[in-house]
């Protein structure tokens, strides 16, 4: 046998979607974690709800990698179907455990073999009646696993008492299935593959979260009031968490509400309940993914012409069209830029990390009744519905920004002198009144058709070209409302790398890939949009910039070059998107090809 | 600009709020001469008035269209939003949330409740928001220059569209479907009645529902115009010929055909004398076409769906325009009371009732893993 | 390919179009085990063979769902379209203008046609478009994991969801009230009346809804679903709290909470006996609740909008899930039937029936000023 | 008094919504096109039905030029509530004619000024009952306005004889008027002004006609079977023009329909039902503007990775939302571009004259149905509701290209051995069947979701990416089926002019004017996207490029920037957009500007 690799390997489970084996792997990926090794999980699931092939792939990375890998080493078949595949897809050298009840021929003779008496492990247990069998099963696997590689029941115990929310019952349940698989392994199985995990303190003060609660946790800190929504997969739970936690959270200590969801019968009304709300002084968002977000964009555009702020989350799933419903990507980009007819631009967040989720819940709050405007969060498949490891969610560390708003007391100050659209600061940014000020000159009306400084309806020519330039004024303001690049610089790198959202683990594992090939790359994340200034002076500081992302026409790297022309052939596209979060792998291998060229 | 804004003056008359009827005035209106919506607007700055009700405790909304315009002609004091063709409803539902003790006024039209906005106006009578719902009904696109609606009549004949082969939608039958909590068919032409259930319809918490019959004085049944009552016999042919650019399906067209370029201005279509319970009257309109109105018989009860729907079912048969308070269901709670809401209006909460203490942050971190 | 195409072997028991049932297969269902749409999917097939339908002659539609992704699993030899979101009615609409002669075959759900779609629902049924509609009803969203639809019942529970407080659209009353030419209601387990309702609804010219209670089994009041009749007493708390990885709205919960790892298999629900006309019965369904059913009385008239209009409201009051053919009118022409088309289908038609002549240009030019 | 100014100077009539001018208008427009000079005429138009200000300027060019121009020589005062604006607008040494009873001041000096007694001629006319008073009304100033300019009668006669087609009585009617209106001024008024009108020969050959009513025979002769529509200014008359057509042009002499025209609900069911019209093997359009293109985006969406054929027709104007319904822009350009969430590409058509108004109307379908894919044809107000001169319509000079379609016997020929979406030709450009084929291997399933070759649903990611990648080419392959650019050249030129769609008049006069400053500018006119490579060999040979065009936000450079980073900075935006479409005057002066930096 080779040399023991410790904390470094994937572990793929093949099973059948709707048949219980998520408790399984997250009682996997929750125990190595409390054992203190770094580890992500990724649910790789079709577009149904029983009976097909579903992978759950987690990797152990004691480097502290999160991104995907190709590379299976530890792959644990439990799905007939998916069998051959699954046995076909371990990594030379690696291991393969399956369920001994699936009668199909094991012929790789270059990987470590172990059947699995899953169904006679689990019948033999009398305490588990027949009905409880194929739910508990899946924990056998836990077990047999734990044992070749090293787990602390104990952790794998933690893990169960925290699922099950201390309830004896079913810990003790799932715990004996857990121990009956290490048992028959220690019993039965001869360890033949080099892979280990050992604890170690990687994972202190970290939190495992997926993006979409987050983003919910974030807009409830945020302060959100009004949620329109749509169920659409993968932006569902975000709004289906918001539902969960608000009442724990926000309601007043007699039990009363501040804040109101409504699942609308559309994506058309969801938005439209937002904008509604969000023009009537509410902190105001729906969530969506592309289908939903095409349907938006004449509310879209109305919001951008009349101000009105609200928080769009866009869960990016594979499209065009319905596409892949179940696969990442970051496709919507270059429409989203777009969004509406006629001339608009609109302001993006495009959170990093599940923990950059959680910050931009809360923040898009302030950008967007800072600047009256839609914005437009981006998240996508991999960071919404996957569990990642991050630091804690940290507490806003500035007080809401409610932006320019006009009250009872300051239309009195000022004589109820005050027009909706006059730009008074010079930023481009007007004052508002909320409907429900009862000052009589605080009402004024609002329209998607022409209007003047005073809300006023007009056709005059000057009036629309004024308007509209002021507003084109506002998103220049922006920028300095919008949280900034985050840069990973090496010393004496002459190329650079830029990208968004959850490509960041694959880059940054990238990054060091290169630097061991002797190739230095410095490595800016884009945050937000329209840019600062910053981005182009990184740019323009490199000989070559590489802009990554997942999807097949390069949207980022096409915003760049049109905000800076003079730029433009420095910015090479590495694009592509098979609705896989993108692997270090990949990255680096693109980059080193155009670097030969 | 405070200079714009109407206060009662030393010997204006006032309601018991304090506010003149210019209080409640909008801007001129813009539509048409003899345009039925424009006495609708009249009545809704009457009833609002004579209400005593504080414009700033309204919020307008509309759609798109003739109608949709409407609400910048009454209450200038009064916030409005203007939105999206056949999205009123889903506006309206999130503000009023801002501040529940609002009540809404939506006006909208056939197109845009009946046509485009079939889905929202559906949803947001099953939600029941707590507004009223003018649908100002006229059969036909009137901002777009005519073209049927989904309310027009079956058989009706438009230039440039030819007949209409679908039976109309029946805006109160569909209000019954979606239970909406009140509902009521009125003639634009009736002002009496209009601003009879107006009033109640301001008064019903939940959503009022009112089809308005508010003929397009331009375009409806525009082929017929020369059949006009008011306009002489001898002068027919001739007014026709002068009027229109035809637009001729044929070889012999002039090639501005969708223009139409003289729209002579016609007096508003008003009842003379008031009607009483159970008549039926007819009403001539300026297209010489004629519409039966039928008043609801006295002891009609508004509380029960299934009489509703026979009274529908049979004014449908008979092509009576069928008018009053149709259904009533004053017990079902309004959307923002479903939720248990703080008694402060959402959108006077501050940063200390929207954000959850700090102590939380460490809570929620723990479950996380 | 060629090859993929089941062809009737020697033996193979064939219908008087010469096919056997093979030939109206579709691919294996991935639909939930016990799902009620699968047992549609069948009797589709069933009828299709039975009435020597040849395959080719259907167009199949539908939107987006677990029901809309059925007609994958039915008559493989017929052209389908599977199109957005509640926009099945339209994308039908045009695509049964290719070739008259060809019948709609429609699956929906209740949320593609209740909730996203209504507005495209109604339209459809106005224009009486040439085809059966046929709506999988069952309260909920299925593949997006149980939210409800529009047709939820008021009061139901749903996990990460609370309680519907809306009453839901009564698929039927909505069809009536838009004049649909046929409309039924059944409920997907009884197999036999499907079959016959099916056949008649796969007979009529227009436009045929029919509203079919098609429960899920897995979402649909999944909150109860331990008191699933057919699970044990003493594994109830035992079964839900190991089969799903709660969504508790409190500081407790764990950072899954919307994804069930679990879901039973479990049997279709399919009544046992036929039932006759007027009979009420009572059906379990998995999740411990029962339904309803009653089948139309023996000598009721489907032709009488009042009486359909009747039966419906009565039914609703009793909590009764009426059975049969509501309503039917075979007078009222199809869309396609409306305009006086060509009788070669127009997808045939060739560039000389579509480009006019030559000589027209200069005539039409003249034309032009 | 200064020269004589024949057949050079703008006419501006303010009126009255509705108030039945436009007949005059058009009767002006009219018989001075049939005294051979060339016209345009443009009505600036409210968004309202009856009541408020409207003007219609004809401009009269000895030159052939048809753009607009802001100067007013000659301005007819209607409207008591545009009076002063309207005479304010006269350029010095103008002529101003107004209806004396507007009792209001005529305070200028530096123009001629005529009163016209129109009331007091009318009610002198016993003829005129009191009812067709107003209707006829207008005349007079078509009269006066003859007079003092010298109109040819006999040409307004027959303009008036092809009006009212051939009818005798309102013809001699409205000719009373006319008369009425010259010979009163033949009596009383002194010519003070230098403007006349000689007969010339500059539009033999021409017709006049506007875009929508262009397209509309386009599209009939492309042989349109469906049409769904919504109505929206400025595309109504688009599809109400198809629908006055159809019955003439392409009834059987039986009297049988051979296409089905449905004005449907919303847009959304517009486009659906053109698609579903199209998939089902009919040549199917929809028509309409901002809003409605926005509401279609999920469709188109879904027309584009489905690969069915359709052709939607946006007749622009102004945006963001509903903006002002009755002004030209071409804002809608980056938009369309990027339609639809995740990545996509269009083929889009940019007519740039009412004559090719005509030919895109039939070519779309052909580029629709060879591509396999959604085609837009951007139109815009100032083309679809104006009456241009133009070229006579042309008959289609090849035969309809209904693209790769197998119907029954093509499929015995191959034994049914086929797939939907199979790249057999290598061009990116799969066969396909329509429904109503009876052969059994015909059919297939059309989906939204994942596909392969074969049509049948996936998930697979390396089908996703085949799919989608092989979709790209196709668009590669669009361009060769493609109009491709125009190009005005002058010798020596070493700066070039871009432009698309309706800016062409105002481009072509502005490339006049700044050769008589001594200024050469190279003109290309683009006439499709995706680009073909002349456009870049175009940019690419010379020294700078200003791309000019009607919007804000300049979209078009931005697809080329995009298309050809290499290019990037050698592109120069002129982008403007005030609703009003473009003047020569400002083309040039912008050009210099820049030239001059
Ligand atoms: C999305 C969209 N589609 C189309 C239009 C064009 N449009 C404006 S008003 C209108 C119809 C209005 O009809 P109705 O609601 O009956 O109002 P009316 O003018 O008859 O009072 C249409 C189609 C639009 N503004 N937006
Ligand atoms: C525009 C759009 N919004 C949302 C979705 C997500 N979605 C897919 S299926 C579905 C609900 C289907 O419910 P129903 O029609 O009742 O079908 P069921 O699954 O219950 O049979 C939703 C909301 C989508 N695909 N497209
Ligand atoms: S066009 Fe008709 S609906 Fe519109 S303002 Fe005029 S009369 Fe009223
Ligand atoms: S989730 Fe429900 S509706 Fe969907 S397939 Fe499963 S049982 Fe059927
Ligand atoms: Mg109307
Ligand atoms: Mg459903």
């Amino acid at each position: 046998m080779t040399e023991r690799i410790v904390n470094d390997f994937s572990i793929t489970v093949g099973t059948v979607n709707g048949s219980g084996s998520s408790t399984a792997n997250t009682t996997i990926l929750r125990a190595l974690f409390k054992m203190g090794i770094p580890v992500s999980g990724k649910n790789l699931f079709p577009s149904n709800i029983q009976g097909l092939p579903t992978w759950y792939t987690i990797r152990v990375s004691k480097d502290g990698y999160l991104a995907r890998r190709d590379e299976r080493e530890i792959v644990i078949a439990i799905n007939p179907n998916s069998f051959a595949k699954d046995l076909d897809s371990v990594a030379p050298g690696g291991a393969f455990f399956y369920a001994d009840d699936i009668k199909l021929a094991v012929t790789r003779t270059d990987i470590a073999v172990y059947p699995m008496p899953i169904k006679s492990l689990v019948k033999s247990n009398p305490e588990i009646t027949a009905n409880l069998r194929d739910l508990v099963s899946n924990m056998v696997y836990v077990g047999v696993l734990a044992q070749m590689i090293g787990m602390d029941m104990t952790k794998i115990e933690q893990a169960l008492d925290f699922h099950f929310k201390h309830k004896a019952k079913p810990i003790a349940l799932n715990m004996s299935m857990v121990k009956a698989g290490a048992e028959w392994a220690a019993a039965n199985l001869e360890k033949k593959d080099p892979f280990y995990v050992e604890s170690m303190n990687k994972t202190d003060g970290m939190i495992m979260a997926d993006g979409n609660m987050a983003g919910a946790l974030g807009s409830i800190y945020g302060g959100v009031q009004f949620v329109g929504w749509y169920p659409i997969t993968p932006a569902t739970s975000l709004a289906e968490s918001i539902n969960d936690y608000l009442p724990t959270l926000r309601k007043t200590v007699d039990g009363k509400e501040t804040y109101a969801v409504v699942q609308s019968e559309d994506e058309l009304a969801a938005i439209g309940m937002a904008i509604g709300a969000g023009w009537a002084g509410l902190r105001a968002m729906t969530s969506t993914s592309g289908p939903g977000l095409s349907l938006m964009t004449e509310f879209y555009g109305l919001a951008y012409y009349t101000e009105v702020p609200v928080v769009v989350w866009d869960v990016q799933r594979m499209g065009p069209s319905t596409g892949l419903p179940t696969r990442t990507s970051q496709g919507d980009l270059g429409f989203a830029a777009h969004m509406g007819h006629g001339d608009t631009n609109h302001i993006i967040l495009m959170p990093g990390s599940v923990n950059e989720c959680f910050e931009f819940g809360w923040r898009a709050f302030d950008v967007a009744e800072r600047m009256q405007a839609p914005v437009l969060v981006m998240s996508d498949l991999d960071f919404g519905m996957n569990q990642w490891m991050t630091e804690p969610f940290k507490y806003p560390d500035v007080p809401m920004d409610r932006g320019k708003v006009l009250w009872e007391v300051d239309l009195e100050k000022i004589k109820g002198d005050w027009g909706r659209y006059v730009d008074k600061d010079g930023d481009g940014i007007p004052y508002r009144t909320i409907p429900g000020n009862r000052h009589p000159n605080s009402a004024y009306f609002t329209r998607g058709t022409g209007h003047d400084e005073m809300a006023r309806y007009s056709e005059d020519t000057q009036t629309w070209v004024r308007v509209l330039d002021r507003i084109k004024r506002k998103y220049e303001t922006a920028k300095k409302y919008l949280p900034g690049p985050v840069t990973h610089k090496q010393d004496g790198a002459k190329i650079g790398v830029i990208s968004f959202g959850s490509t960041d683990p694959a880059i940054l594992e990238a990054q060091q890939m290169l630097a061991g090939k002797g190739l230095k790359v410095d490595y800016m994340r884009l945050r937000s949009l329209p840019s600062q200034d910053e981005v182009f002076e990184f740019i323009g500081s490199h000989e070559r910039v590489y802009i990554v992302e997942m999807n097949r026409d390069g949207h980022l790297r096409e915003i760049l070059m049109v905000e800076k022309p003079e730029l433009a052939t420095k910015m090479s596209s590495i694009a592509y998107n098979d609705g896989l979060p993108l692997t270090a792998k990949f990255v680096a291998n693109a980059i080193l090809k155009l670097e030969e060229k | 600009m405070s200079d714009s804004l109407p206060m009662a003056g030393a010997n204006v008359q006032v309601n018991a709020a304090g506010l003149s009827k210019a209080d409640y005035r909008g801007a001129p209106s813009t539509l048409c001469v003899g345009c039925g919506h424009n006495s609708i607007a009249n009545q809704i700055v009457s009833v609002c008035y004579e209400m005593n009700i504080v414009p700033e405790n309204i919020l307008k909304f509309s759609g798109i269209g003739c109608s949709s315009k409407s609400p910048t002609y009454f209450l200038n004091r009064t916030f409005g939003f203007n939105g999206l063709h056949g999205r009123m409803p889903s506006v309206a539902t999130g503000a009023l949330f801002g501040d529940r003790s609002m009540r809404g006024l939506g006006v909208s039209g056939d197109g845009d409740s009946a046509s485009i906005g079939m889905g929202q106006f559906k949803h947001v009578m099953r939600r029941n928001v707590n507004m009223v719902y003018i649908v100002e009904n006229n059969g036909v696109y009137g901002l777009t220059k005519g073209q049927f609606s989904a309310t027009a009549d079956k058989g009706l004949e438009l230039k440039k569209q030819g007949t209409n082969m679908y039976l109309p939608v029946d805006i109160c039958m569909e209000a019954l479907a979606s239970r909406a909590t009140f509902i009521a068919r009125l003639f634009a032409g009736n002002a009496k009645q209009v601003k009879e259930v107006l009033k109640a319809a301001m008064a019903h918490r939940g959503i009022a529902v009112i089809d308005i019959i508010s003929p397009c004085v331009t375009f409806n049944n525009q082929e017929n115009t020369y059949y006009s009552y008011d306009f002489g016999k001898a002068n027919e042919e001739m007014m026709h010929e002068v009027s229109f650019q035809q637009a001729d399906p044929s070889f012999h067209q002039g090639s501005e055909g969708s223009s139409i370029s003289y729209i002579p201005p016609k007096p508003e279509i008003m009842l003379e004398a008031d009607m009483i319970e159970g008549e039926i009257r007819e009403v001539k309109l300026h297209d010489g076409s004629s519409i039966q109105l039928k008043n609801l018989e006295k002891g009609y009860n508004p509380t029960n769906r299934m009489e509703a729907m026979r009274v529908l079912e049979e004014a449908q048969e008979n092509n009576w325009l069928l008018t009053g308070i149709i259904y009533i269901d004053p017990s079902k709670p309004a959307l923002t009371e479903l939720s248990n809401l703080v008694d402060t209006p959402l959108n006077r909460l501050t940063e200390k009732d929207l954000r959850p203490a700090p102590e939380t942050m460490a809570k929620i971190n723990s479950l996380m893993f």
